[in-house]
């Protein structure tokens, strides 16, 4: 048993070794580095560019770069962002927090929405509103996300003026009650384009996967003891079909940092994704790397919490464990 | 008997399933008087399960019920009634165990729950529910049943699983309890204990039992009345003894009725020698020290429970698991007749690979050894060709001609073997070990699953192989297949051989307390001598932590144990000849 | 990812002051304060926010409206003298005897945020970051032509000049000084990322309050400042990722202004009847350069492109004019030569190369290029007449006008490869010269001279500093050198004109486009005519209309 | 490989066989040539001189999608196969090698997974000087491997456990013969569900690199670069959006209807692995 755990942790950090690793090298897979002159832009001499060169060690070669990326990485340091003109962990400190109302909300949609919906079709079987909401399902998961952000925001937000279109809040808005409630409602369209994807898949899975455990003999010996059919549901077969659904959830924390990328572009809304993709425009090679290390970690993180909840809801693993 | 006496009465039941053309259930018409056994006999598909499933109104969806058909539970007009009208008797009046208790235990939920909500499902409170279930744990043979009501269903053996759900229907006492194969999935020593379960309770509580199962002499046993489905009609409905003696010489032979291959003559030279095998999983020590040798034309069958070790046996000889110490030769006939030895543990990649040839296997399942998308032909000509005996055109002729003379006809040997059925893959596999003419052929439950006329089949196949002078090793629990084949035998116990001898002596008279309630435990459809049967206690203990001594000591049931079995592990010694068996309180008198 | 057109065009040497303020002209607007909240959605953020570091327009906006300089260009944009140029921190400012110095007198009034008085240290201190080695480079050439800063006393400061120049006071306008009570303790290298930089303490109308670098920065209005107290109360800049995010909150009335609709929003914006869009003409002009180096060996003449004849042939295969309506409709005009109208609007009667199909195929044929391949592109000896272009990323016009020229070229015959470069790529290959056709793009300012740089042949600096394509033409130059010599505009035009006559005539590039520029702005806003060259200048002359005021504005200050 | 019984499989096979025959078509279909330019100013609405308007640069938006069909489903299948091929490659290795490859390959794999795909594209892109056709389907083939090696390891460490795999070793069958008659077969159902689920996510994932203006050379048209090029157009230029829309989300649709049916084949439980 012990065994099995120390295998864990060691898979655990040889996982995040690798990241740290494919971080750098993706980032560095051409030669050169974030300071060139540009046409547009006379402030930016190959003076100035020599100097930032320095000052940030691009001028070693890219094996101690390497080292020192490492060795900094593991102390916590994560260098400093030209872009922004401050550390990368400060940037990363102000950016997570959006990021993470965002994805746990759209998750939890996506995945109170998805189990519900799912549970509900795999239950019922042959409807033609079961019939209807899959077909809802699979259009839903076939849409390219970004487009749902789209339209979202032309719809909703830009056209009919329900929604805000951008940020967290509206700025000098209002405090105490009212104030969580304007926080909600600029949440919640860009919570529901990113969830509302996932809730497809999530539903189709659920789904599936109820039709499986509906047929599957410990439900007819429930069944067979007399049981009211909504007990037969809930206490028999949904929390043994949640197992496929729960396997996907440490999954879907990538999936959904991924829709984020383009939904918090789409909503201004501050968070990661954003964050990244600035720095990948303005080549802040220590920005993009923490970024990218960070979202590597939630969704590792992410994964693990899964897993805890596939323990719980499968005692056999538990005890394995 | 009339409708009122009986405690369930059906009437003209018909059951269609319009995705096949043949109605499950053809008009069925019986009665069951209060607390009658009654069994219900059939091969599969015969429509067995399909009745359980109609008597308790679980019908699967493709399914319907004919308008026409009565149910009568008692005085409730079951066929006419609503959803909640079923719901209430169902587990309340009528209760069902279903034959694989793992599949039937909710895998995620602790067994005392679902005992209990036999009980809550039916309006019982809670804690008067749950007093309720750890009376009847105890009762159904848990001895901590708090401990029990606390586990998993993974935390428990398949009989315990199988007490667990007896429990569950038994515990608002129903009038009627349908057991569905009830003990299919176990060993054949928890078999009895369960079924005499069943019959304990069925006599405090007065319920009405309807045993369903495909073995005709374990039914005839239990039963006073037997009823018999074939292609959904009932066929038969009598009393037990009279629907046995008309069944019993030419489809069930028993072990010790049946015919048994008679030894021959100590042959000089052993094909196959093995010694002192040890093999590990881990922690486990699945085989601990197994010796034997078989010669040219030899038969030797291994019996004993599920993980005793005789599959581990099987694929250490052919290398598939690894060895942890013991030495295997092989002595393959070659053309010159002279006989080079092979030590197969020591072979390298390439000559073992060549060695295989000499040395077979059909694995349990032989169905799901075939490759699913090979042709059965190919599969067979496979093995010709990577040993170089034939090629092309010439491997698949024989290929064919080998199916044949096994029944299984061109048209088959065409397919794929995910498109045949489970007795042709059964034969195809065998075709496919023999084709290669090994000099040892090892079959692992070469028999299970299959029908009479494919059994005959089979077992006329390797009788022949055997006679042309194939060693063979049988596998199995099915003792009568064993006699037939296999001239000497050898017992297993917890990875250990204890008792080992010809067939003759080892099935029929057995001296090891295990082995002789091995063979007791084989049903004959003998009343009488199932009330001597042997009923061993307890569960057969984890290979992992097998108890000192004796390992089978703490189960033994023989009067005159004592404490020198549980320190002391005796040794496998002569104790007539040509029968070794490993036991303190030997020799003893024969037991019968 | 971004710096298009836009962030070039404001850049550098883009100097202009804002008259109108306090002293001069009387703005439109009447300056009753009624306060309010301004919430303006940008494109990029500013990296930096101290005026000695500045590197893009964002960050030019922010730092000029956290400092005040010593003077600041009119609206008129004279660049000569110092006519038009208002006070700032200097309350009054004087030639010395040898015209190589000037004396600038600080207001007695003018303080820092803190309360702290600015002196003549602080000027020098500025300029001496400016010019060191820490300097971004932002303002090389105008730090160039200063010499020093003295401060001979707390209140005077003396700048002194290496050359005697018309620009003088303009050059100067760049010096925006930093409270040395403060900056003293912090040695130069790390100025830059001292606390002190990232919460600045200024001496301008706004200070900062808030800042979240990337998303918003919020300024308040400084009630005491020594120049009065400016209209808004509270400025929040707020970052867009993208152009339609901050076009739709200005649409949805959650900001009050975009600063630059790109012409493909205008018909949409158009349609919101609370929303004004602004237009004004552009400082920029995008052009397609013909490379006269070979991209593979720069020390080597193009091996095409160095005749003449075929570059006037390329030019006529386009039509500018219909490229510049398909993509741009109204809001662009087709480019002049090299230079942007607003500064020489007396120069659009210049002679350009017309729009012949028929003529640039007569002179492809008559330069050999008559045979064809299967594609139908012209081939001479075996070796097809193909062109790659290098276009940026981030211009979306620049990026049209490729596509469309592509599609002319192919049917004369000529083959236009398209690398579309991001940042790096972009500035690599620009930097090593790699590209037959250059689309770029200049920001001007309001002082002309720049075209040394940009146009002029490569010598010592400025000349040809920023001529990447490596045009160049003697007697071009000398008319540049003339012109930038003179002492009166009127003096210097045609010397201009002749140098501008000369590089079209050579057909040095196709001339693209000048886009007029629209800014998308709240009806609520009452804004004072629009500064084309640094609009934020007028941001303490705006009012919120009082009968469209919203709960943010009267939203309390934080402190 | 599909059912045949299932109308909807065979419905979606039918599809894009129709969207394969277009793309193939496209010289023939198409009224205009892909980059030909109209004379008038760009992005003209719907009409019936052109059915689907045009772009900004006043080509048939119709003429485009056709063309655009052949790119798109010729990047997604070369990317479908890249990730096939690399996927099958790392994950069969890490099954049959076993022990510390094993272990090695499966973390890549996690640490691939971990970081979100499109940072992953963003970052190789950022550093690349240009993305051609074959460079994108690479880019996305190779970004897109670690569902297929993950299926493939765990199907293939299955099938190892089998015991049709252990029976043809005790009939003596050599390794060569048995990757190539009892294993590799054996992985095509696999292979055709990750192709599928690559396929699905290949080409909406085209699309969204497409409008963050990574894409095809010009004037090289995709389903994706018709929105991306519409760049910021949506508020007023719907067409541009919409046909593009509507084929990625029938193409998807049809991809994930034939993975379902697959699916259903493939008795192990390969559900999740991301639909997307």
């Amino acid at each position: 048993m012990r065994g099995n755990q120390l295998r864990r942790i060691g898979d655990a950090a040889l996982l995040v070794a690798l990241v740290v690793a494919t971080c750098f090298i993706l980032i560095r897979l051409a030669p050169g580095d974030p300071f060139y002159p540009r046409l547009d832009d006379p402030a930016w001499t190959p003076e100035r560019a020599a100097t930032q060169r320095v000052a940030f060690g691009y001028d070693k070669p890219i094996r101690i770069q390497f080292v020192y990326y490492v060795s900094r990485t593991f102390r916590g340091d994560l260098g400093w962002s030209h872009s922004r003109n401050q550390p990368v962990a400060e940037a990363l400190a102000s950016a997570l927090p959006a990021t993470g109302l965002l994805v746990v909300t759209a998750l939890g949609i996506a995945f109170a929405v998805g189990i519900l919906v799912g549970a509900w079709q795999g239950w019922r079987r042959d409807s033609p509103l079961v019939r209807a909401s899959d077909r809802v399902s699979l259009v839903l998961l076939s849409v390219p996300e970004f487009l749902i952000a789209v339209f979202a925001l032309m719809g909703p937000a830009l056209a009919w003026r329900w929604f805000p279109t951008a940020g967290m809040r509206t700025p000098y808005g209002p405090e105490g009650v009212l104030g969580l409630l304007d926080r909600l409602h600029h949440l919640a369209l860009p919570a529901l384009a990113l969830g509302l994807p996932i809730a497809a898949v999530v539903a189709r899975l659920q789904a599936s996967a109820m039709r499986e455990v509906r047929d599957a003999e410990f439900v007819r010996a429930a069944r067979s003891r007399g049981l009211l059919d909504g007990l037969v549901l809930r206490r028999h077969a949904l929390r043994n079909a949640l197992i496929p659904v729960l396997t996907y959830a440490g999954l879907q924390l990538s999936t959904a940092l991924s829709g984020a990328v383009i939904v918090e572009r789409l909503f201004s809304w501050p968070g990661m994704g954003r964050l990244i993709v600035d720095a990948v425009g303005a080549r802040d090679y220590p920005l993009v790397a923490g970024g990218v290390l960070v979202a590597a970690l939630c969704t590792v993180v992410g994964t693990m919490l899964a897993d805890l909840a596939l323990r719980w809801a499968t005692p056999r693993l538990r005890a394995r464990a | 008997m009339t409708v009122t006496d009986s405690i369930l009465s059906v009437r003209a039941l018909d059951v269609t399933r319009p995705r096949s053309a043949q109605p499950a259930l053809q008009g069925v018409t019986f009665a069951v008087a209060p607390g009658e056994r009654i069994g219900i006999v059939g091969h599969s598909g015969a429509g067995k399960s399909t009745l359980a499933s109609a008597l308790l109104g679980l019908l699967p969806r493709d399914a319907t019920l004919d308008p026409a058909s009565e149910i009568h539970l008692g005085d409730t007009a079951l066929h006419r009634a609503d959803a909640e009208t079923w719901r209430r008797a169902r587990g309340a009046r009528i209760a069902l165990v279903m034959q694989e208790p793992m599949l039937a235990l909710n895998p995620a939920m602790r067994i005392g729950a679902q005992v209990a909500e036999a009980a809550t499902a039916h309006g019982i409170a809670r804690d008067e529910a749950d007093a309720r279930m750890l009376e009847m744990l105890a009762k159904v043979g848990f001895g901590d049943p708090r401990a029990a009501a606390r586990a998993y269903a993974h935390e428990l053996s398949g009989g315990m699983r199988q007490r667990a759900l007896i429990a569950a229907a038994m515990l608002m006492r129903p009038a009627v309890l349908i057991a569905d194969e009830p003990t299919t999935a176990l060993d054949p020593t928890i078999q009895a204990q369960v079924l005499d379960l069943l019959g304990a309770l069925r006599d405090e509580v007065g319920t009405a039992l309807l045993l369903i199962s495909h073995d005709l002499p374990l039914v005839a046993e239990r039963c006073d009345r037997v009823l018999r489905l074939e292609h959904g009609r009932l066929v038969e409905d009598d009393h037990a003894d009279r629907v046995l003696a008309r069944h019993h010489i030419r489809d069930y032979p028993t072990p010790s009725s049946g015919p048994v291959v008679p030894r021959a003559a100590a042959p000089p030279s052993a094909v196959l020698s093995v010694q002192d095998l040890v093999v590990r999983y881990g922690d486990v020590e699945a085989v601990r020290g197994v010796s034997f040798q078989l010669a040219r034309g030899e038969a030797l069958g291994i019996v004993g429970e599920s993980g005793c070790g005789k599959s581990s046996v099987a694929h250490a000889v052919t290398r598939l698991v690894a060895v942890a110490s013991g030495r295997v030769t092989l002595t393959p006939p070659t053309a010159s007749g002279h006989a080079g030895t092979l030590d197969l543990l020591a072979l390298s990649r390439e000559p073992l690979r060549r060695a295989r040839r000499h040395i077979q296997l059909i694995p349990q399942d032989a169905g799901a050894s075939l490759t699913p998308h090979l042709t059965a032909e190919a599969l067979v000509a496979e093995g010709l060709e990577v040993h170089g005996l034939a090629q092309g055109a010439t491997a698949l002729a024989r290929a064919r001609s080998l199916l044949a003379e096994l029944g299984i006809g061109a048209d088959l040997a065409r397919r794929q073997a995910q498109q045949l059925s489970t007795g042709e893959r059964q034969r195809v596999a065998i075709a496919r070990a023999i084709a290669v003419e090994p000099a040892v052929l090892i079959c692992d439950e070469p028999l299970a699953a299959v029908d009479e006329a494919t059994r005959e089949r089979i077992i006329e196949a390797l009788e022949t192989r055997r006679r042309g002078g194939i060693a063979l090793v049988i596998i199995s629990h099915d003792l009568p297949a064993v006699r037939r084949l296999a001239p000497s035998a050898m017992v297993m116990y917890l990875g250990r051989v204890v008792e080992h001898g010809a067939t003759a002596e080892v099935l029929v008279a057995p001296q090891m307390p295990y082995a002789q309630a091995l063979v007791s435990a084989i049903p004959t459809g003998d009343r009488e001598s199932s009330r001597r049967r042997i009923v061993l206690h307890g569960e057969v203990p984890s290979p992992a932590a097998p108890p000192s001594g004796c390992a089978f000591h703490p189960r033994c049931p023989h009067p005159q144990k004592d404490d020198r079995c549980s320190r002391e592990r005796p040794a496998l010694v002569p104790i007539a000849p040509d029968h070794l068996a490993a036991c303190w309180k030997l020799p003893l008198p024969p037991s019968r | 990812m971004m710096r298009p057109l836009r962030a070039a065009c404001l850049v550098s040497l883009l100097a202009s002051l804002c008259a109108s303020l306090s002293a001069c002209a009387k703005p439109d607007v009447e300056s009753t304060p009624t306060g309010g909240t301004i919430i303006i959605a940008t494109a990029g953020d500013a990296s930096h926010l101290i005026p000695t570091h500045w590197e893009s327009t964002s960050d030019r906006m922010l730092a000029e409206l956290l400092f005040d300089p010593l003077v600041e260009i009119g609206p008129e944009r004279n660049v000569f003298g110092d006519a038009g140029f208002v006070r700032r921190l200097a309350s009054q400012w004087a030639w010395t005897a040898d015209s190589l110095a000037i004396r600038f007198t600080l207001d007695s009034t003018a303080a820092w945020h803190d309360g702290q008085p600015v002196v003549a240290r602080d000027a020098v201190a500025a300029f001496r970051v400016l010019k060191g080695r820490f300097n971004p480079g932002s303002l090389k050439t105008e730090m160039k032509e200063i010499d020093s800063v003295a401060a001979p006393d707390d209140r005077t400061v003396v700048v002194h000049f290496s050359r005697k120049s018309p620009y003088q006071l303009y050059f100067a306008s760049h010096i925006l000084p930093i409270p040395t009570h403060i900056t003293d303790a912090i040695a130069d290298s790390l100025l830059e990322r001292s606390a002190w930089a990232q919460r600045p303490v200024g001496s301008g109308p706004y200070r900062l309050a808030r800042r979240e670098p990337g998303v918003e920065t919020e300024l308040v209005a400084v009630a005491d400042h020594y120049r009065g107290r400016p209209g808004p109360d509270r400025i929040l800049f707020s970052t867009s990722p993208t152009a339609e995010s901050g076009v739709a909150r200005v649409l949805s009335g959650e900001a009050d202004m975009w600063e630059l609709l790109a012409p493909q929003f205008v018909p949409e914006a158009e349609k919101y009847p609370d929303v004004r869009l602004i237009r004004s003409e552009s400082f920029g002009y995008a052009f397609a350069a013909f490379n006269f180096r070979d991209p593979n060996d720069s020390s080597r003449p193009h091996p095409l492109l160095r005749e003449r004849a075929l570059r006037r042939a390329l030019t006529m295969a386009i039509d500018r004019e219909r490229n510049v309506r398909t993509r741009f409709g109204s809001e662009a005009r087709a480019g002049l030569g090299p230079f942007a109208r607003i500064n020489s609007p007396a120069d659009s009667d210049l002679t350009h190369i017309p729009y012949d199909t028929i003529a640039a195929d007569r002179v492809l044929d008559s330069l050999g290029w008559t045979a064809r391949n299967r594609d139908g592109i012209r081939v001479r000896n075996g070796r097809p007449l193909m062109f790659t272009a290098l276009v940026p990323e981030a211009s979306g016009g620049r990026r049209a006008m490729a596509e469309l020229m592509q599609e002319q070229f192919r049917n004369v015959g000529v083959d236009l490869r398209i690398v579309i470069g991001d940042d790096k790529v972009f500035g690599s290959r620009l930097k090593s010269g790699r590209f037959d056709l250059l689309f770029g793009g200049w920001g001007t300012t309001p002082l002309r001279t720049s075209i040394q740089g940009t146009w002029g042949s490569r010598g010592p600096d400025p000349w040809g500093a920023q001529n990447q394509a490596y045009y160049a033409n003697a007697e071009a130059d000398s008319a540049i050198a003339r012109a930038v010599r003179e002492l009166t505009p009127a003096e210097a035009a045609p010397h201009y004109r002749r140098a501008y006559q000369l590089i079209i005539d050579d057909a040095a590039a196709i001339w693209l486009y000048e886009v007029t520029e629209a800014h998308a702005v709240h009806a609520r806003l009452l804004t004072p005519p629009w500064r084309a060259e640094a609009w934020w200048r007028t941001i303490p002359l705006w009012r919120v209309d009082p009968a469209k005021r919203l709960p943010r504005d009267a939203a309390p200050v934080t402190p | 490989m599909t059912d045949a019984r299932r109308p909807k499989a065979r419905l979606a096979l039918a599809y894009l066989a129709l969207l394969t025959l277009a793309a193939l078509g496209a010289d023939w279909i198409a009224p205009y040539d892909f980059r030909e330019q109209l004379t008038g100013m760009g992005a003209q609405a719907p009409s019936a001189a052109h059915w689907l308007g045009t772009d900004a640069s006043m080509r048939d938006v119709w003429s485009r999608m056709l063309y655009g069909t052949r790119n798109t489903l010729g990047i997604a299948l070369l990317a479908v196969a890249v990730a096939l091929t690399l996927g099958t490659a790392i994950g069969a290795t890490a099954a049959l090698l076993g022990g510390i490859v094993d272990r090695l390959l499966s973390r890549l794999a996690d640490a691939f997974l971990a970081i979100p795909r499109i940072l992953l594209l963003l970052l190789v892109v950022a550093s690349v000087e240009s993305v051609g056709t074959y460079a994108l389907a690479l880019l996305l083939g190779s970004t897109g491997w670690m569902g297929t090696s993950r299926l493939v390891r765990s199907e293939t460490l299955a099938l190892l456990a089998t015991d049709h795999l252990r029976s043809a070793r005790a009939l003596g069958v050599p390794a060569s013969r048995l990757l190539r008659r009892h294993l590799l077969p054996a992985l095509v159902p696999t292979l055709a569900t990750a192709g599928t689920i690559a396929f699905a996510s290949v080409i909406p994932l085209e699309a969204g690199l497409a409008f963050l203006g990574i894409g095809l050379p010009i004037p090289e048209p995709s389903w994706g670069n018709i929105i991306g090029e519409a760049g910021g157009l949506w508020l007023t230029r719907w067409w541009l959006v919409l046909f593009p829309t509507l084929a990625i989300t029938t193409t998807v649709i049809a991809a994930n209807t034939l993975r379902e049916s697959f699916q259903t084949r493939l008795q192990h439980g390969i559900h999740a692995e991301g639909e997307r």
